[in-house]
Order: structure tokens, then C-alpha cells, then sequence
């Protein structure tokens, strides 16, 4: 068990560290936020993923015939930490890179590799994730969005039926991967398939979902005899539970630790606004701040240790506490940033309804305890898949 | 010794909550939300001319109903629990205990006569940019020369200060501290010199406003009563305001918590209603738990102000803060339980939510609040 | 709604007070010790309940054909404070003058009524509840203690086989109010019965059981072969369930005031040891000091709710959140009486494990969210009782 | 950059599993708090006489075994687990550190020797009655007077005081503060004027002394390295002890999960299991999470000791407050969640919510470490 880093990987961070200054404060020198959740700007976000493709930068962990580098894991943090350290944007493409490529290649086909892997790590073809329902929110395997085999003009063709919500990036997105029901008359976790499905079509229709801060990040997005080629599913038709499980289990991957990096930022904002209005000598916000502090530092360790775990292929017990520890941590970052900036955190900056960073992110904070598994879900799993507790009945819909 | 509401009392809840169930249904509320003014004309001209609520706690002599202060906390209590958006709170649980326990007779029945028949709306400016509660945070200045005295500075975090008729402005006199120099000034809002801003609030039911004031001329007749006994007249009204604050949060954990039951109750998830889940369950319980200590210690707090027994003070206290959280934790459950719906614009769980923070800072939060009772349990200062 | 008493409330006040000082500066002044769990010195403390008896302040509420007074809740209040005040001894009798007692005023016949209130009410006769079994904690229902009717010399008896725990003052006890399963075969709610056994036969065994604090002020009872006459079960055989359940309502009265002025006495304790020692400068012990400062003012308040409304025969929507927000309170008391002692908190006063006073409540505070219905168990009553929510599926046992 | 540990790591682990399923079974524990001594010395010898334990973060210069603290708290972790009482924390993760980081070559030598061995069982007299955390607590005085000098004074809540073959006295000149004055020296227990008293403490399996220094002299030989860097020494040796201390509050954390989720699937109520239901299940999740973030901080800060990067002082504060909470949590909910048995002397439960509450408060609380860490943070003073 050790910290430090190998000459070799300190050359590799000099590399990275170098591309990144040199990208980020010359041709992309607009694009240094440091922000997270950021949706502007959109066209030349993308221009910024395809210079990261370009450099072979965008998806380092991934063959080098699909556009990476093979990166180590040790790699991999190391890039993570100077992406974020150099205030590089929010990854427009993160979903294709972070969860739908690494599906593909544990679990599609040759082809399918090579029709979608390299286009995604060049920014040439963004993603978006069709998991959510109106009715399957916590409980994803009541999915009732339905496709059936048909035949079309270049062959059999899936046509697609149904609703699916929370798809954020759905305005940005070329390809949707979504979990549908394929077998009529099946329920639960059965008979579901993993759909890759064009978005720019006549039969997909997308409607913003305003949300409490006041903008809209996330979509509806409505399937309407949309339609995508028979060789569009990843694993077998039906195995579709399995396979979307699988890409649940990659959003643990090396993104923890650039998530961590925009948390930083937060935390420091937070900091320097206490310094500014003297809140950082109240001893009860101080208690806070460390708490934050501490949290965010064991989230880091929680994070090396799950990458290495994952490395030798362990399924460390960290890795199922990881969700609920984060996103109840940032929760409470929000309202730590509010009761840091005190009556002054609750003015707007613009009429109608523009709040300041902080308070959007209060607000957009308490999301994180519901999507991807509320908090609730989460501790079903750690305590049914992690203790071994007998679960709990279901009830007979 | 009866510590339930009496059948007059149960009677005023009642009709509050034929008016609100009318008047504070969520689409009324949120068409009054997203108007410049912020409340609905027609619902604010009932409650104040029909209902005659705005005099409920204000003597006969000046036109009020002669009530108290648990009669108001039972309107707040209903406003509060459909987040209604309206003046009566600046109006009626701030400015006007302010001109009560500051003005004159005579200033009381000009001022407070307007209030009670519903024709003047009013609000406090108390605060000034710092945003410190109480009397540290006026960011006023009365600067007397001779007989003439001009208002100098700025008020913010005005609640409804762009709707109000009538300005009631606390302000020092120059480089004074803690309770010495404080005076608090009746200012139509009309008045030379005033110039009022809304701002963008977090919550948008409860709009504020800055004020600035531009060497606004100020005549004797003004200035409410005599000045020594400003500071202490002022605290005893924002006592009183936070009380009817309390009440109000009460209402909107109470809000939350039905609201979330019935959602509970009828939303399926992994084949049965979410509410028969125990992680669902135990948190409504919580909810409730919290509400209901909520109550006792609003109700508690009105009858202290009613009885003249025991301490307002503490009362108030415990009461501004225990109301304030007890109003988040459930508006937060209310989000969370709901799910993602509970997170966007179109559910009303955001309205709760950022009421219950904004009401929270409002007068104070639950932290100065406890330091304040920590100080009245003889814990002598802080290190 | 109104806080203050009328004049004759305030004379009913200074002839309590006056009685209790007599008593506790004159011939009980030993006994002045304001402990609320006090089972030191029980045959002078039986001589307090006798003095309490004759001069009719031991169960002043009930009818005086019993012992009481007829007194309205407004001298029950008075009374409830005053005693506190006065700082007089915990008493030995609670259980029958609080619990038992008024079951039977309620539910009892006539016959009963005349046998067992007098002597209840004069400190004659001193009462302990069985309720509780190694396998019934949080599950009443599951009782397994039973009792059938036997032929006996003076008449038909029950003959009770089971065992019982958490019987506290069982050692001092004339008495027990047990529930038992009087019809075989049965399970869950029905089938039991309310039955009133002596405790003084052959066939009744106490076993203390001792507590993390060292001290054993539990016990568990065995019953075996004990006997009690047929007549001696409150309500109809079988309905005990029924029975039992008024008996927890019961633990809603007036008591709870005294109980209230127990804990703040031992505030007060903790509020002077943080002066002596120097927290109470501190911001956050100040804040914890304030909470529970508030918290006890806020069950004042809830208990003169619950007593009012229990006057006017409404149920309270309060009553059913007391239980848990007193447990819960107390709880954080103890844990904010550590943090205030500091170190010393955690030094004994003699060998080989005598505690301080406030170390032996921050210990005995835990068992609070268990006994009278878990946390857990609690929010269930408030989901399913308060707020009908639906109930848990039960297990097929 | 491998966080994950070693084989070598894991068979050491192993064998501290294998030597505390006998060793820190209940029974064993129980009898051994309940004797004077309050350890089983067979035991202890087999820790380290056979084990070799006793040196495992020392030199091998001195004897030691040559590993590091990524070791010791696997140790700590595994022993902490089974609340087992030995004199291990005492005499490996207080004293020895302190003479290492304080100690002249030659000191060590003779001094960590016997240690590393087995042969000396070692304890750090720091905290005077006041119990103030590090060096502001220390309440023994060291007068010289020429070239003699004298202890004089109290420490209290010595671990393991009693049973101690070699005590490590912290001093300060009279009047000196804050890091200026310090001094440590080694002081075999049988010295003149050296009084011992067992105390009672509320944690059964880490006994306390208190130790009265009545004009005890010193030579000057005794006085480890050189004044002026001692209180650094004891500062560092201080964040070492308060990372092992950390490792073993994880294990106890663990071994509350471990204990009250077997409960949890064998104890029926309501016709199931009770780690079926939600209340339950959840709470046991809640205990995992804390347990995994406390591993994370303890492994985290055992590392950074280890190879030297990284602040040293942000992540022993970071370990000590968080793990603390675990730990109290997990214990707490331990208690909870066995419900009455949880309560009983016989129960195990009691052990651990003592042991967690006791050593919360050990080499300085949650509370006194995050304020440490918020200096460390840059936020300057607290007002």
C-alpha cells in the first residue's frame, strides 16, 4: 500500500500537465471554467472534445485501436487529477466515454467496438442514457418502454416505443443507449435488451425538464416508432438487465476523482467566501469546513482504493458505499455554501430567476441523493448485496 | 390552564382554510409568484377587507379585532402550510408590531388604522447589506442637524418592500451601537429620496426588496415615540415577528409532510405503494415528529405573547428556531421522497424547499437563535 | 389557549408546596435527592408513599373513594411541578399508581376496583409490569408466558408457566400485571389476557439482570406454576391485547411533567458543570446546551397538548410523537453531559466500576429508545397509527 | 501508487485474525478486564515474545521488525476489532514513537530495545487532571536547579499506567507554553517519589493511571535528545499514536457491524428476521458507510506516515475525527439495534460503546481535531 507515484508516472503527469496548459490557455483558453455542470456553449465544447481525440486525451484507458493510450490506472488518476487541476471543462461526451464505451467493450460485439468506440473518443458522436421512466424511477426494472423487431428497408430494424425521463445531454446527443422491454408480456429484470438508438430521427421527440433552480439540464425524451438496425443491441436481446448493471458498476470508475476536483472547487469557493465576510471564525462553520474538507479527502482515498481494488479484480465493499457517501456529502455541501454566504446566498444576480453558482448548486445538490440510485435504493443494496441481509418482499403488482 | 384552542379559535383556523384551500391552491400561488408584485391582488383584497385579517391582532382602538397574538399565529400557521405569497406577514407581523409598541398613540392610530382595514400595505427595512440580524444589522443612518433629520443608507432583504404603501425604517444615529441611537421612521413610500428595488429572491414567494435612501427629509411626527425607547420597542416587535414566523413554518412543515403522505400513499414503486416501505415510513415519521414539536413550540410562543407570563424572549427563541429547522428538514424530506418530480420547477416540493431556507435566515437562524437562549440560560458569553 | 392558572389553581399550588416542604425539610429529608431512578433505601421509601398516601397526594386525579382527590388536570400539572420542585424522591409506586391503576379505573369491575386501588394509593401495595419476554421485545404480540384455569381450594385459579424480563422493581413488588396467553393455540393479538398475580409464592423467581452501568435495576421473573385467582384479570380473558394497550396510553399522563422535571435537574447538573469547568464558553457546546434547553420547554408544551386534549377526549396527534422525541432527547443529553465532563466524565468515584451520576445517565439513556417501543417500533405506530400509512407485510411465522 | 495492500500486508493480517479469534474471544476479554492488571498475560506474552509484535514499526537497528504504520494499523485495526486490552497501544503506538522521534541514537537503543522484544512494557504520562489534548494539557513540571532537576506534578489518564515497566514522562520548565519548555524523559517506574494509582475508567478494557511525580529526580541522560526538539518529537510521535488509535477505532467500527448484522439475521420479531426490515437495514447500511470512509482515512494517513508525502497533520486529524464518529456511531447503533440485550452487562455491545466513547475523547476528540484541521485548512483564528 503506498501513495507516491513512479518516475515514469511523474513523466506521464508532466505530459499531460503540459498538453492541458498549453490547449487551455491558448486555442480553448474560453472554455477554462472548472465547472461541472455546464451546458453552454455547446458547438464549441464539441470542438474541444475532438482536439481532446485528436491528442488521443479523451479516453486513455481505452485500446489504442479505439482512439486511448492503454493507460495504467495509475495513469488514469494521474490524468484525472491534472484535467481538473487545469480547470478543463465539463466532458460534453462523458457518457458515451464513461459509461456506454466501456460497456461495449466489456460486452459488444467486434463490430460494434469498431463501429462506435472510435467515433465516441473523438468527439465525432456524443451519447446520451435512456434508463429512467416516469414509472421506473428507484425501480428500473419496471422499464415499459417496448421494442419489437420489424423488418425495414436494410433489414430487420428494432422499433421502439415509450418514454424515458432525467436524460441530461439528450439535446447534445447523436446515439441514446436505453434499456427497453423486448419480450411481450415479460416484467421485472426479464426481457429487457441494451439499445443503441439514433437520436436525429423523425420518431424521437426530446422536451426540457425544467428544474428547481430554474434551467433545464435534464429531458424527456419520447420514442415514437423510433427505429434502429437488429445489430444495434449490446449482449443478448432480453440480457438487457445485466448489461445496463454492468454499466452501473463503470460509473465508479477513475471520473470519481475528476468528480472530486469540481467538489474541490466548490469547497475552495466556499472557503474564500467565508474568509471574505469573516463566517470563517465562526467555530460552528469551522467544524463544517473541516468536515467537508475531511470528507472530500477520504472520498479521494475511498476512490484509490475501489481503482486499485478494481485493477487486481476485487469487488471492494467501498465501492457499493461510494454513491450515497458522495452525494450525501455534497448535499450537505450545499447547505453548508448557503449558511456560509448567509442572507446574502439568497439574492439572484438577474431577473427573472438567475441565482449565483453556489445556490444553484445548494439546489442542484439535493438531485444527488435521488438519481442513479436514491439514497434510500442505495442503502438496499449495500445492505441486501454487501451484508447479506434478506430482502425485502416485494409486493405482488 | 388550557393549553387547546378555544372553539373561536378553531373557528378562525377553519375559515382560513376554506380561504387557502381557494387561495393557495398551487396554480394560484404560482401565477402570483411570476407577477411583478408577486401576490395576487384579489386574494390579498379578500383576506384584508372581506376577512378583515389584517387587524386581527391590533386593538379595537385602532380598528383591529382585538385578537392576539395565537389568533395570528393560526392564520400564519394556514398561509404557511400552502406557502401562500402575500404581504400580510411584512404587513401585518412586522411592520405593524413595530409602529405598535414604537408610536405614540396618536402615530398608532394614523398608521395602524390604515393596516387594520386592509387600505395601507407596510413593511420593516431592518437590514442592511451585511445582512447581521436585529438591531447590529441596520444599515441606516439618522443624521439630525438642528431640527431637520434626513435618512441616510440602505436597507435590504426588505420583505415585500416593493409592495408596501408604508415604510417603517429602523436607523441609528451616527457611529451609535447595540441598543443606544436606534429610531425607527414612518416613510410613505412615495417619499422623496426613496428609491426601492425588487430583487431576484430565492424564494419567490416572499419577494424583498432594497431600499436606499438618498438624504430622505424626515419630520419630527416621523419618528415613532421617543427615541430611548426605539431599541427596545423594535425588539419586542421582531419577538413577535418571529413568532408569527415560527407559526408560519409550522404550517409549511405541516404542508410538507401531508403533501408527501398522500404521495406516499399512492405511488407505486417495486410493486407496492412507497409508503409501506419502513425507509419511507420512518422518514414521514420523522417528519412528523418534527412538525408536531413545531407546534408546541409556536403555540407555546404565542400564548407566552398573549399571557404576559414567563419569557417572550426565550419563547421566541426557541420557537424561531426549532420552527426553522423543523420547516427544512420536512420541506428536504418532502424533495427527497418525491423523488425526481420532487426536483423540478413543475412540483411544488421546490416552493416548500426554498421557503423553508429562505424563512429560516429570515430573522435570524436557527444558530444566532440558540447562541441568543444560550445567553439567556445564564451561559454568560461565548469564547 | 392559555398558560396561566387561576387564583384557586394557585391556591391548590401553595398547599401542595407547603405539605411537600413540611414533609421533605421535616421527617423525609433524607429522601430529598430529586433522583428520578433511585432504588437505593426501599423500606423508607415505602414510609414516603405510606405519608403520601394518607395525606391523599399519591394519586390525586383518582376518585377519593380510592385514595385521590377528583383533581382536575390543572392540579395534576401543579402537582406534577411541585413535587419536582421540591426535588422529592422518585416513586417506588409508579408503576401501579400510573400504569395499573388507572387499567383497572378503567376496565376493571367494581370488585376489583375496591381490592386493589386503596392499598395501590396507600403505599400498601407496591406493583411491577410483565409485559416483556426474552423473544416479545419490541413484538408484544409474540407473548409466550401462558396461563390455563385450574381447580384451586378456594375456587377456580390460572396457573401461569412463562418467563418475563425487564420487570423493573419486580424485587419490591406485591404485584404483577402480567400478559399471558390464556387460550392455547392462539398467536399474535389474540388470546391473551390481562391477569393480576402476587408476586409473594413459590412460584414466582426474580433474577436481576445487570446493565452496562453495573448496576441491576431490571429483573427477570420466572413464573412457574404461580397462581392467581380466576377473577384476578382485568377486561374479558383473551381481549389482554386490548387491555395492554390502554395501559401504554396511560404512560401519557401527567407523569411525563414530573419526568420532565427530573431532566432538569439534570440539565441544571450539566449546565453548572459546564460553567465550572469552562465549556459553557464554548460556541458549540453552547448550541447542544440551547437544543436541549429548547427541546425540554417543547415537551412542556407537548404534555400540557396532550393533557388538554386528553381532557377533552380528542386524541392528540402530539401523543403519538412524544415517546420517541423524549427517548431521543434524552439520549443526546447524555451523549452532551460527556462532552461537557470531558475526560473526567469517563473517571469513576470508586472500585470497582462506581460511575458519576451523569456518566450513569449518559449509559442508562441508551436503554430509552428501546424500552416502551424502539425507536424503530415508534415510527412505525406514527407511519401506520398517525399518518395511515400502509402497514409492513409481516412474516409468515 | 498501489492503495491496496500487499500480500505481504494481508498474511499479516491473517495471522492477527488467527491470533485474535482465540485471544479476543468474549470470554478471554471479559475475564482480563476484570483483573487488576486488566490484561491476560499469556496473551500479551504471545503477542509479543511469539508474534514479534511488539517491534513492528521499529528499526530493525533496534530490534524491530523494520515494517512501517501501513502494518502497525492492520495491527491496531484487527485488535480494536475484539476490544481486546492488552498494553500494545501504550507501550507500541505511544511510548515507542515518542522515544524514537525524541530520542538520541543512543537512547533508542537502549530504551526501544527491550520494547521491540517484549521486555518492557512502556507508557506515556502526557495529560495533567485538567485533560486538555497534547501539549497544552501537560501538567508535570521539570525544575532544574544546577545540574539536577526535579519532577514535579500530575498526569492523568495514562493507558496502561499501571502496568507500565517504563513510563515517558512529557515536562515543561515552569511557566513555559505552547511548544517552547517541553520536555520528554524516560523514567523506569519503580523511581523514588513515582506514585501509580489505577483509575476507574469508563472503559473496562483500556485502564488509566494517575501518576503522581513527587520531586523525582532526573539525570540528565534520562532527558530524551535535545530540549529544544522534544515538543516536536512528541507532536509527531502524538499524530502516529492518533493514526493507530484511528486504525483500531475502524476495527472496533467493524466489529460492531459484523456482531449486529449476524444479529440481525438470526433474531426474528413480527414473524421475520429483522435485518429485513428497512429500519434495520438501512441503519446497517448506515454503519458500513461510516466503517468503509473511516477505513479510507485510517489507510489513508497510515500510508502518508509511511512514505512521507502529503501533510502528515491534516491526515491525522482527518483519521482521529473521523474514525471517532464511526466508531461512536457503529457502537451506538450496536446498542440500538440489539435492542434490551444490546443493554445487559453480559452483552458485548457495552464493551464497544464504551471503547468507542472512550477513545473518542483519547489524544484529543472529533471536535478539537476538525478546529486543528480548519487551522490547517488556512482559515485562521476562530473568532
Amino acid at each position: 500500500m503506498r501513495l507516491d507515484f513512479s518516475p515514469q508516472e511523474e513523466t506521464f503527469r508532466r505530459e499531460a500537465a503540459t498538453w492541458l496548459e498549453g490547449q487551455l490557455s491558448g486555442p480553448f483558453a474560453d472554455l477554462r471554467t472548472g465547472r461541472a455542470h455546464d451546458i453552454s456553449a455547446p458547438e464549441r465544447r464539441k470542438e474541444w472534445e475532438r482536439a481532446l481525440g485528436r491528442a488521443r486525451w479523451s479516453a486513455i484507458g481505452w485500446p489504442e485501436e479505439y482512439g486511448g493510450r492503454n493507460a495504467t490506472l495509475a495513469e488514469q488518476v494521474i490524468f484525472a487529477e491534472e484535467y481538473a487541476r487545469a480547470r478543463a471543462p465539463g466532458r460534453l461526451g462523458h457518457l458515451g466515454i464513461e459509461l456506454c464505451g466501456p460497456t461495449i467493450l466489456a460486452l459488444g460485439t467486434e463490430a460494434q467496438k469498431r463501429r462506435f468506440l472510435p467515433k465516441m473518443s473523438a468527439g465525432e458522436e456524443y451519447w446520451c442514457q435512456g434508463y429512467s421512466e416516469p414509472n421506473a424511477g428507484s425501480d428500473l426494472s419496471n422499464v415499459r418502454t417496448r421494442a419489437r423487431l420489424e423488418k425495414g428497408p436494410n433489414g430487420p430494424e428494432w422499433v421502439i416505443e415509450g418514454q424515458k425521463t432525467w436524460t441530461s445531454l439528450a439535446q447534445f446527443a447523436d446515439w441514446c443507449f436505453l434499456v427497453t422491454r423486448t419480450e411481450e408480456g415479460s416484467t421485472g429484470a426479464r426481457g429487457l435488451s441494451y439499445l443503441l438508438v439514433p437520436m436525429h430521427q423523425k420518431g424521437v421527440t426530446i422536451r426540457p425538464i425544467r428544474q428547481m433552480t430554474g434551467e433545464a439540464e435534464f429531458n424527456e425524451t419520447f420514442f415514437d416508432g423510433a427505429r434502429t438496425a437488429a445489430e444495434n443491441v449490446v449482449g443478448a436481446p432480453g440480457e438487457g438487465w445485466k448489461v445496463a448493471m454492468a454499466t452501473l458498476s463503470f460509473e465508479r470508475g477513475a471520473s470519481t476523482l475528476a468528480q472530486q476536483m469540481g467538489f474541490r472547487n466548490q469547497l475552495d469557493a466556499i472557503i474564500g467566501a467565508a474568509k471574505d465576510n469573516g463566517a470563517a471564525r465562526d467555530p460552528l462553520i469551522r467544524q463544517r469546513l473541516a468536515e467537508a474538507y475531511a470528507g472530500l479527502k477520504i472520498m479521494r482515498a475511498s476512490s484509490l482504493r475501489m481503482l486499485t481494488s478494481a485493477q487486481s479484480g476485487k469487488l471492494s465493499p467501498e465501492a457499493f458505499t461510494y454513491k450515497i457517501f458522495w452525494a450525501t456529502w455534497h448535499r450537505k455541501l450545499g447547505e453548508l455554501a448557503m449558511d456560509v454566504l448567509g442572507p446574502a446566498g439568497e439574492l439572484g444576480t438577474a431577473a427573472p430567476y438567475e441565482l449565483q453558482e453556489l445556490t444553484k448548486m445548494f439546489l442542484f445538490s439535493r438531485a444527488d441523493t435521488i438519481y442513479a440510485g436514491t439514497n434510500q435504493v442505495q442503502r438496499n443494496i449495500i445492505a441486501e448485496r454487501a451484508l447479506g441481509l434478506p430482502k425485502e418482499p416485494r409486493g405482488g403488482a | 390552564m388550557q393549553f387547546a384552542f378555544t372553539e373561536e379559535q378553531d373557528l378562525i383556523r377553519e375559515a382560513a382554510q376554506t380561504f387557502f384551500r381557494e387561495h393557495g391552491a398551487s396554480q394560484r400561488v404560482r401565477a402570483a409568484m411570476e407577477t411583478p408584485l408577486g401576490y395576487d391582488e384579489g386574494s390579498w383584497a379578500t383576506m384584508v377587507r372581506e376577512m378583515g385579517w389584517a387587524g386581527i391582532a391590533l386593538p379595537e382602538s385602532v380598528g383591529g379585532t382585538g385578537l392576539g397574538n395565537v389568533e395570528l399565529a393560526i392564520l400564519q400557521e394556514e398561509a404557511g402550510r400552502c406557502v401562500q405569497p402575500s404581504p400580510f406577514f411584512s404587513t401585518v407581523c412586522l411592520a405593524a408590531p413595530a409602529i405598535r409598541h414604537a408610536g405614540t398613540p396618536a402615530q398608532q392610530e394614523s398608521l395602524l388604522g390604515p393596516i387594520a382595514t386592509g387600505e395601507a400595505r407596510a413593511a420593516l427595512a431592518l437590514t442592511g447589506a451585511g445582512g447581521a440580524p436585529g438591531l447590529e444589522g441596520i444599515g441606516v443612518t439618522l443624521e439630525r442637524s438642528g431640527r431637520k433629520s434626513r435618512l441616510v443608507g440602505e436597507a435590504s432583504y426588505v420583505v415585500h418592500g416593493h409592495a408596501a404603501d408604508l415604510l417603517v425604517v429602523a436607523a441609528r444615529s451616527p457611529g451609535s451601537r447595540g441598543a443606544e441611537g436606534v429610531s425607527l421612521i414612518a416613510l410613505p413610500a412615495g417619499t422623496k429620496g426613496v428609491r426601492i428595488e425588487k430583487l431576484v429572491a430565492l424564494d419567490l414567494t416572499r419577494p424583498m426588496a432594497r431600499i436606499r435612501l438618498e438624504n430622505v427629509e424626515v419630520t419630527t411626527t416621523q419618528i415613532l415615540g421617543e427615541p430611548e425607547a426605539a431599541a427596545a420597542a423594535l425588539t419586542q416587535a421582531l419577538r413577535l415577528a418571529q413568532i408569527a414566523l415560527a407559526a408560519e413554518q409550522t404550517g409549511g412543515a405541516q404542508g410538507a409532510l401531508e403533501t408527501t403522505t398522500a404521495y406516499a400513499k399512492q405511488r407505486v414503486q417495486f410493486g407496492r405503494a412507497i409508503g409501506s416501505f419502513q425507509a419511507i415510513k420512518h422518514r414521514l415519521a420523522d417528519m412528523m415528529i418534527a412538525a408536531e414539536a413545531a407546534k408546541s413550540a409556536a403555540y407555546y410562543a404565542a400564548c407566552i405573547a398573549d399571557t404576559a407570563i414567563g419569557e417572550l424572549a426565550e419563547a421566541a427563541a426557541i420557537a424561531k428556531s426549532r420552527c426553522s429547522d423543523a420547516f427544512f428538514d420536512c420541506a428536504a424530506n418532502m424533495v427527497q421522497l418525491h423523488g425526481g418530480i420532487g426536483f423540478t420547477w413543475e412540483h411544488d416540493a421546490q416552493l416548500y424547499f426554498k421557503r423553508a431556507r429562505a424563512s429560516s435566515t429570515l430573522l435570524g437562524t436557527p444558530q444566532y437563535h440558540r447562541e441568543l437562549l444560550a445567553q439567556l440560560m445564564g451561559l454568560g458569553a461565548a469564547s
